[in-house]
């Protein structure tokens, strides 16, 4: 069951190094209160999963900034300037993922799975490093989990035993992550009463979830 | 207390606030009657649920809604419906805390079989395999020996494995042992059962500590 | 976007020896229609697919009794006589699957993925004759999807984009068929107007449905 | 008709009603104004949403409401939200029918290069890769050549790629070129435009069928 905490003590249980993976897609659906905690925490040499690098001022950009990002598996970077300067000097190591495959590497991880095998990235730089196994007479990239110490989500709602529904398009990668962290910390809109949030429609089972935080900005 | 009462609330003495939980059929969910006072547990079943209440009134039967032994159930206010590539991620993921299964065999190295017997009896391993290899806590419960009063603890079971290495508690009518690297630490004695009985009725070694010799 | 068909169009299409895979668990929330019209056309040598074997007379068992199936992947049997009196006959070929496993393998299928890499069955019969992998330190055994010709499965409501809905715990291997079908055959109890599934409740998206029955028993 | 118009209205023509697209930012998204009368299609965008509907009237916008490009969008009656592996679970799956991307390089093996530039520009591939592999039909649209006028379609990519032997059409401002097994065939040139000035402009060998020279 959850216990329910403020953002600041979510960042307080961040320890420099930790591997965190960060919910959101261009920052919509960005855990934006715990990241802002973790700015404030001034962590240092994080490792983040998360998706796209989001904007400078915005998302994890925000960690980006202030030189907290020591490391990330990521699949795009299109949009910070501030992190492709850093990658160019040498400051932060990337780890470029096609987004299918990242998304199914960090599931894996929360399914007790060591890994998938993916087409994608057959015949591209992807593939360096990588074992090819071959299933039924095709090619597959051997992918493997992307462990996290620490998961920060953004849901809608949560209700009482912390059962999470999410609002459109800011769902993208929040269940995913939500089910891969070996602490998993939720950031939500507000907390409903049990039985507010019908059965068949709960995304993501309140058994997954250790910490939650009500949103602070 | 009856047999089964005895061992069902030896299981749920198991059990801290807050657990999940995912009971096997038969024995196991005897626990679901003897849960203490305070506790609250939530309990999976892996076909597709989360929060499974009692069984509901005769005549309140719904046609979709069973646990993973196909008997009907209610679900409790907060429970969640899905799918069972999620129900196996809660599984395998590590997200339960505690499983309680019966056996064919358990042996003192944590080996688990309960799924088969060569030619005779091919169930199939169901969700067991998943369940044994992914919760945090695996407890056999099961009367101590066969329906022929053959020992089921073994010094290695014969029977092919549902999982190596992965229970950590046996709980029978007669006792409860623990799974240690050393072996099997005879923990406590049911009421009127002596050291003795329990040796002759288990083929394993068994650690006996001093305050039960 | 899918097509209406009866029951009987729909197990016309399904040829000898194809490979289908079936939802359900325990018969609740299989496709009985579906199943009564395939035990009608008396197609013969199937491969199927499905989590347990059922009853005698529900689910799958309808197949199994007329003598329709000649193979299985399976990860329980103990509901059905008559699937292990055929299998110790030599009349059926069974592979049990572990149910965790059976549904990875089912799903990557769906995903376009050649496979999973799970801990279940190390140690056990299950690993004879399959790759184990080493991720991170860890044991794995390498289990490859599992393709399917047809699914058929059951699911609550379908509005008409094809977008679907289930019914408590009949929801079970359903959503995941459903995915993995090359092609997929669903049985509903109605077809509602579009715009009557709210987009954050729907749990399969049309684009996987090929054709909808509405339920016939 | 403007150069981008045609382009997009080209794109559109390739689309069957029924068809389930995904469009990647920029210049394939022009093709949804030029969707043919009676094709229905069903627009992906691969952040989580089947169903894209208009962008919003100004002020309309919701902030949870964005496609794969960031740009703020509706929601179709019909439309279905859903997580990021769902998502790429549809486009690795074989589930999308046409997907129609941008392009650095293209060349007459199919190959498509359009995620990074060593040394200048690495936006990283995003969804790109499993698009190009997942997609039924995967249609390049872009300009035929560079901003400095080289050509951007080739022999051989010499930037890393998307993925291999996937592209199957390639629209540009000057024609639309097949990938078949024995190179890249003019299929048709847009008004105005000559197969010598295809030819100039194109750095791979291309077949020029009879009715075309």
């Amino acid at each position: 069951m959850f216990k329910r905490i403020t953002a600041a003590e979510a960042a307080a249980m961040i320890k420099d190094r930790s591997r965190v993976a960060i919910g959101g897609f261009l920052a919509v659906g960005a855990p934006e209160s715990l990241i802002d905690a973790v700015v404030a925490a001034k962590t240092k040499d994080l490792h983040i999963i998360v998706i796209a690098s989001d904007w400078e001022d915005r998302g994890i950009g925000k960690l980006v900034a202030n030189r907290q990002v020591r490391s990330a598996q990521v699949s795009h970077l299109g949009t910070n300037r501030e992190i492709q300067a850093q990658m160019n000097a040498g400051e932060i190591d990337i780890e470029l993922v096609p987004q299918g495959t990242l998304m199914e590497r960090v599931r894996a991880f929360g399914a007790g799975l060591g890994g998938v095998l993916t087409p994608t990235g057959l015949g591209t730089v992807v593939q360096e490093s990588k074992q090819i196994i071959t299933v039924d007479g095709k090619e597959y990239l051997l992918e493997p989990a992307i462990p996290s110490d620490f998961a920060l989500i953004r849901a809608h709602k949560a209700d009482e035993c912390g059962n999470l529904v999410y609002s459109k398009t800011a769902r993208n990668s929040n269940p995913i992550m939500a089910k891969a962290g070996r602490i998993t910390i939720v950031e939500v809109d507000e907390i409903v009463p049990t039985g507010e949030l019908d059965p068949e429609h709960i995304v993501t089972p309140g058994v997954f979830v250790d910490y939650i935080v009500v949103k602070e900005v | 207390m009856d047999k089964r009462s005895r061992i069902g609330a030896r299981i749920a003495a198991e059990f801290k606030d807050g657990d999940y939980i995912n009971l096997g059929i038969g024995l196991p969910t005897e626990a679901v009657n003897h849960i203490p006072e305070g506790v609250r547990v939530t309990l999976q079943s892996e076909n597709g649920i989360l929060g499974t209440g009692p069984q509901p009134a005769e005549g309140e039967e719904h046609p979709d809604m069973i646990n993973a032994g196909g008997g009907f159930i209610t679900a409790n206010p907060g429970a969640v419906f899905f799918d069972s590539a999620l129900s196996f991620a809660i599984i395998r993921g590590g997200h339960v805390d505690v499983t309680v299964l019966g056996a064919l065999q358990v042996d003192q190295h944590g080996n688990l079989a309960n799924w088969m017997i060569p030619g005779k009896m091919v169930p199939g391993m169901g969700g067991a395999m998943d369940l044994v290899t992914g919760a945090k806590k695996v407890i056999v419960a099961m009367e101590h020996v066969d329906k022929r009063g053959n020992p089921k603890i073994l010094k290695e079971c014969n029977l092919p494995l549902t999982a190596k290495g992965k229970v950590s508690l046996i709980i029978t009518d007669l006792c409860v042992l623990e799974v240690t690297p050393a072996g099997l630490l005879l923990k406590e004695l049911s009421e009127g059962v002596t050291v003795q009985e329990v040796i002759d009725a288990t083929e394993a070694e068994l650690i006996i500590p001093d305050e039960l010799k």
